[in-house]
């Protein structure tokens, strides 16, 4: 198995497609990555002499997506947006089209053969992945190569390696604890949540007008930052994500407490995947797990 | 956690719908058929208005287990809300799982508006095993005022307490 | 006892002024408290349900009727739809009085003009009754108060005893379509009403409040008619949870509504950034 | 307008400094002695602390939760448990030192409702006393600027008492990083504000140096653990040599005039530079949970039950838009640029206007913790240049604008 070099290929494509859809006006501005202080963030191209600074290496973790999310509205005003998409971005863009939050015309997309991406994205280069700095949900991608797209760019790349500890090791051995140390292992975790929602910000998928959370009549969720507030605050993000999370991790990436989201949200995608059968793809027709049914659906634990 | 609390009386909350279970409810109570009196019930329309936040509310209000009750599946007065709840109590009762809340806390049924004696078999059988499981102290211990409320301004409580077990 | 702390407070009066606004009467329940609490008009308060929290609104009775407060207030959210559901006899928590005031005292010897859209009459009902609670004290007295409908018109029973004294010039007036056929007053904005009642300028403050629109159109043709930037107080209001300048969202750039107003000349309001 | 900078000291938790420093040498082992003697009396004492990621017994949830390669602990300021817990090595907390002065949430009444009656019960305002020890001084001077605000006017108690009942002992930064820029506003890693003393390692072991009567009242209860034997030629330079060591790292990274920034963003509102300063922000308010400075707070009540329950303040955010959402739907900060840039006009310009001090100590969480890359030290070099250097601004690269570094 050959090994990624930290810097993907494609990247003068990438440039070039960027500044030709701004020249054409075909897009008035371009999201893409580029290199910052510390590390790669993301930025917003308006001026096609500017595509240059576009980039596309192992740490260009973000999912762009977010910012097609109909709530931000002053990235809207910038009119009609160019994104990046990694093939994990792409499955969020057709979230978005699956639940009407974005029509397809609205939005230009240049994906990007990825070979799978950092932990972290703030490095001042890009390193080689390896089992100990690989994001672990890279592991199995099923998406390397993005097929909601209008542009494609790069060379097909091989696999991630696989991390010291894959998320799906890591839900087993927690499924394998009793339920007491379970209940021990979430209380503690979600007691460390100071309520900022930053997990809900930067999901591209969290899309309510109004969340739960800021609901008052009636208080569903309580506000401040006691574990029985963080618990139902928890609980309900996840369930709310349930067969929509495209397993981006960018909550857990954004959690200035280092909750370990990802591992509610892997369960989350085990269990309609085993009762649904259910895989989230990029593809918009793809209809979600909830919200559907069959006839037929286990129903095991209804007396 | 398997001897059973005599001296405990559950606070069970039943969520049923007003078309199937809630009728048959009421005919166990009509036929007076002698069943554990632990459950408040709270009827909504169909189980496909029950969001499972109304679950975790029940919990963090004190109750120490939870019933979600409605019509059969091709029953439903809406024709397919049970199918919908159908698939978000499946995940909330695994994800519920996940996180540790023993499950037979969590009670899902199909009681029609004729099985008046089937909705008292699910109501002692729920009141049965959460008698046995105890009173929901892990959760009431998530309470602001439950843990370390120090006057020394520490603003995290303790951790809810962990049974020392080797996995 | 904390500064966040509130006051308890008996409802001993209420009124139903429009389909979705009442006026509440509140009494400290502590007779100490009840004796020694005083406040100037313009100022505000935070009111609570318990179990609903906290909201903001000004004391619409005038200082100079002691042993109550009222307020005035839509239901609209959650805590004052709580405040909906209250009854005689309830307890409501208080704190305050907060903020800066109308200075009423300044303004002796000068015509008074009030110029009120909708709920904004609340405030403004307060000063109203300061000054003609000291009816000699002060010039003309002229009131021009709008609301969208005659069902909209809070203080009915007040706007008619302020229409029947001789010392009161008062102008009512409802948006077009918003009369009944038995309206009598004017049918029309707030804006071009007041600039056809046209009130002197020459000695007279103006006192201005109703939703943001009235007050923008509302201040050039007060300009127009001669009234000058000082002369012209406003009061404005943001959403509040101290009420106390702590916690920090009151502000329009450095100007802080809880602490810095909520009374405000049309002079200061000009070198207020575009933030509300 | 009122003034703003009527603050009573006195209500203040820390004195301020009177007379020449005290120094103190105490050796690591004289230190642990020190911290026994202090939890041995009934002391909380409070320090930077590693604690495990999961503090699960199972060593299977522990390798659970912890990210391949990522540090397997978090660092908080926590209760020291014993003394052997405290490792002064410790870098700069997730959380500042600000959740045990203005907790995540705490209650500010209790109330029991019974018909029309309604009891509401007072919460303590006295604290017990407490130690910080190796604050980060970038978070105790912190401290001291929020107290302005919690000053104004009205004394917030439940600050005032936990200021009151708090000793902190600074320790002069061990951890500087490309983030960090206390002194281009107004602090330094080795900076006592806030504080009642500071230690800087030298060889084998500590200098302690005391400038408030609080900090003199500790090493005065703690004498049997001190030497007064600090050369000026030995120990004494090595601490000085540290300190301006730190001084220097951290002004490599960010210099300003406080004054010249103040000023312009209070005359730039509408600048192009503030109105589109926050396009990738997500609006997720982690800056402001881990800013030491951030103080904003929602009041809200918790019920406990059918008439009883608990008035509480909890941490609120100005970059969340329910933040200032009128109820009849009016928003005046509608926009994630205008909520950054109130966020930005509060620290650097609004308050330095009403209380003299910028309210912002340079530790940098904010930059740390904005995974969309949210630079508060390059923002801050761009208003500075477009302040002193408006012809550069244009050539400079403006926050958005970057450019690329080759890698």
């Amino acid at each position: 198995m050959t090994e990624a070099a930290p810097v993907y290929t494609g990247v003068d494509d990438l440039r070039r497609i960027a500044r030709e859809l701004l020249e054409a006006g075909d897009v008035r501005v371009i999201i893409g990555y580029e290199n910052a202080r510390v590390g790669a963030r993301p930025v917003f191209v308006t001026d096609p002499a500017d595509a240059d600074k576009l980039i596309f290496d192992t740490r260009c973790v973000h999912n762009l997506v977010t910012y097609l999310n109909p709530r931000r509205d002053h990235v809207a005003e910038l009119g009609k947006i160019g994104l990046v998409v990694k093939g994990c971005d792409a499955k969020a863009v057709a979230g978005l089209l699956r639940e009407s939050q974005l029509k397809r015309d609205d939005v230009v997309l240049i994906g990007v053969r990825c070979g799978g991406v950092l932990e972290a994205s703030e490095l001042p280069a890009a390193l080689a992945l390896t089992p100990e700095n690989v994001a672990p949900r890279c592991y199995g991608c099923d998406n390397r190569e993005p097929t909601l797209t209008d542009h494609l760019v790069g060379e097909p790349q091989p696999e991630p390696p696989r991390p010291v500890m894959t998320i799906d090791e890591r839900v087993a051995a927690l499924d394998g604890l009793p339920a007491e140390e379970r209940w021990a292992f979430w209380t503690e975790q979600f007691s460390k949540c100071v309520r900022c929602y930053a997990c809900r910000q930067v999901c591209p998928l969290c899309v309510c007008e109004q969340c739960i959370v800021e609901k008052t009549q009636p208080q569903w969720i309580e506000p401040s930052a006691h574990p029985r507030g963080n618990v139902s605050w928890n609980v309900t993000r996840a369930l709310h994500l349930a067969g929509r999370c495209v397993d981006c991790g960018e909550c857990e990436r954004f959690c200035p407490v280092g909750i370990p989201l990802s591992l509610v949200n892997r369960k989350l995608q085990q269990i309609v995947a085993e009762r649904y059968d259910y895989k989230v793809s990029d593809d918009p027709e793809n209809v979600a797990p909830i919200g559907d049914y069959r006839l037929d659906d286990q129903q095991e634990f209804i007396k | 956690m398997s001897e059973t609390h005599d001296d405990f009386e559950p606070r069970i909350t039943a969520f049923v719908c007003n078309w199937c279970t809630y009728t048959g409810a009421d005919l166990a109570g009509t036929s007076r058929l002698h069943m554990a009196s632990n459950v408040r019930i709270i009827r909504l329309p169909c189980t496909g208005r029950i969001d499972p936040l109304f679950i975790v509310k029940a919990f963090e209000r004190g109750a120490d287990g939870v019933i979600v009750s409605g019509c059969h599946p091709a029953d439903c007065h809406y024709t397919s809300g049970n199918y919908h709840a159908r698939r978000r109590f499946a995940v909330f009762h695994d994800i519920m799982q996940f996180i540790g809340v023993d499950p037979r806390r969590m009670t899902f049924s199909w009681v029609s508006a004729s099985e008046g004696a089937k909705w008292k078999d699910v109501v002692d059988e729920a009141v049965r095993s959460v008698r046995e499981l105890g009173p929901f102290e892990a959760y009431r211990a998530l309470a602001p005022d439950a843990g370390a409320a120090s006057p020394t301004g520490e603003a995290k409580p303790a951790p809810a307490a962990t049974t020392e077990v080797t996995p | 006892m904390n500064i966040y702390q509130p006051l308890l407070t008996t409802v001993t009066e209420l009124v139903d002024e429009t389909p979705d606004t009442r006026t509440l009467r509140l009494e400290f329940q502590d007779e100490a408290q009840r004796e020694s609490f005083s406040f100037r008009a313009g100022q505000f308060g935070e009111y609570s349900v318990f179990g609903a929290g906290e909201s903001t609104f000004c004391i619409a009775s005038p200082p100079t009727r002691e042993g109550y407060i009222e307020c005035s207030f839509k239901a609209v959210g959650k805590v004052t739809s709580a405040l909906r559901e209250v009854n005689r006899g309830d307890t409501v928590g208080f704190r305050g009085p907060y903020g800066n005031w109308f200075p009423v005292d300044d303004w002796k010897g000068k015509d008074v003009v009030f110029v009120a859209g909708g709920i904004g009459l609340a405030p403004v009902r307060c000063v109203i009754w300061n000054v003609l609670d000291r009816r000699d004290e002060f010039g003309d007295v002229t009131i021009v108060y709008g609301a969208r409908s005659v069902e909209d018109l809070v203080y009915k029973r007040e706007l008619e005893e302020w229409s029947s004294r001789s010392d009161v010039t008062m102008v009512s007036t409802v948006d077009p379509g918003g009369e009944t056929s038995d309206w009598s007053g004017e049918v029309g904005y707030v804006t071009p009403v007041v600039e056809k009642t046209a009130p002197k300028a020459g000695n007279a403050v103006a006192v201005l409040c109703g939703p943001p629109i009235v007050v923008k159109l509302t201040l050039p043709v007060l300009e127009k008619l001669g009234f000058a930037d000082d002369a012209i107080f406003t009061t404005l209001e943001n959403r509040m949870k101290c009420g106390l300048g702590k916690c920090g969202r009151c502000n329009i750039g450095p100007v802080y509504v809880c602490k810095d107003g909520p009374v405000f000349t049309a002079a200061q309001m000009k070198e207020l950034p575009p933030e509300f | 307008m009122t003034d703003g900078t009527d603050t009573t000291s006195a209500a203040r938790g820390t004195a301020a400094s009177s007379g020449p420093p005290e120094r103190y040498f105490l050796s690591e082992a004289d230190l642990r002695s020190l911290v026994g003697d202090l939890l041995g009396a009934g002391t909380e004492v409070i320090a930077p602390l590693a604690t495990d990621v999961c503090q699960s017994p199972s060593a299977v949830a522990a390798s659970a939760c912890t990210l391949p390669g990522a540090a397997a602990v978090d660092i908080d300021y926590r209760p020291l448990a014993g003394a052997d817990e405290l490792d002064l090595s410790r870098g700069l907390p997730q959380l500042s030192l600000k959740e045990h002065f203005l907790p995540e949430h705490e209650a500010l009444c209790r109330w029991k409702q019974k018909g029309t009656t309604v009891e509401v019960e007072d919460v303590p305002v006295e604290f017990a006393p407490r130690v910080v020890l190796a604050a980060k001084p970038c978070d105790s001077a912190a401290l001291a600027v929020v107290d302005q605000v919690m000053n104004w006017d009205y004394q917030d108690e439940l600050w005032n008492g936990r200021r009151a009942a708090t000793t902190i002992i600074n320790l002069a930064c061990p951890v500087i990083d490309e983030s960090c820029f206390c002194t281009a506003v107004g602090t330094a890693p080795d900076d006592t504000k806030g504080a009642d003393g500071l230690l800087t390692p030298v060889d084998g072991g500590y200098v302690l140096e005391v400038t408030t009567d609080k900090g003199r009242a500790f090493a005065a209860a703690h004498a049997a653990r001190l030497s007064d034997d600090v050369p000026a030629d030995t120990r004494g330079r090595q601490a000085a040599d540290e300190r301006a060591a730190a001084r220097a790292r951290v002004a490599a990274n960010l210099e300003i005039d406080a004054a010249s920034v103040r000023d312009w963003i209070g005359t730039h509102f509408e600048d192009p530079l503030l109105a589109s300063i926050a396009i990738r922000c997500n609006g997720c308010g982690a800056c402001t949970s881990v800013c030491p400075t951030c103080h904003c707070f929602d009041i809200i009540d918790e019920e406990e039950g059918v008439g009883r329950g608990t008035r509480r303040r909890c941490w609120d955010t100005c970059q969340a838009p329910t933040f200032t959402l009128h109820a009849s739907g009016h928003n005046p900060r509608d926009d994630q640029n205008v909520r950054y840039r109130q966020r930005i006009n509060h620290k650097y310009s609004i308050y330095p206007l009403k209380f003299g001090e910028v309210l912002c100590t340079g530790c940098g969480r904010c930059t740390r913790v904005c995974h969309a890359g949210q630079d508060i030290v390059e923002i801050l070099q761009a208003i500075d240049i477009a302040a002193r250097r408006p012809g550069e601004a244009a050539a400079e690269p403006a926050p958005d604008a970057p450019e690329p570094v080759t890698s």
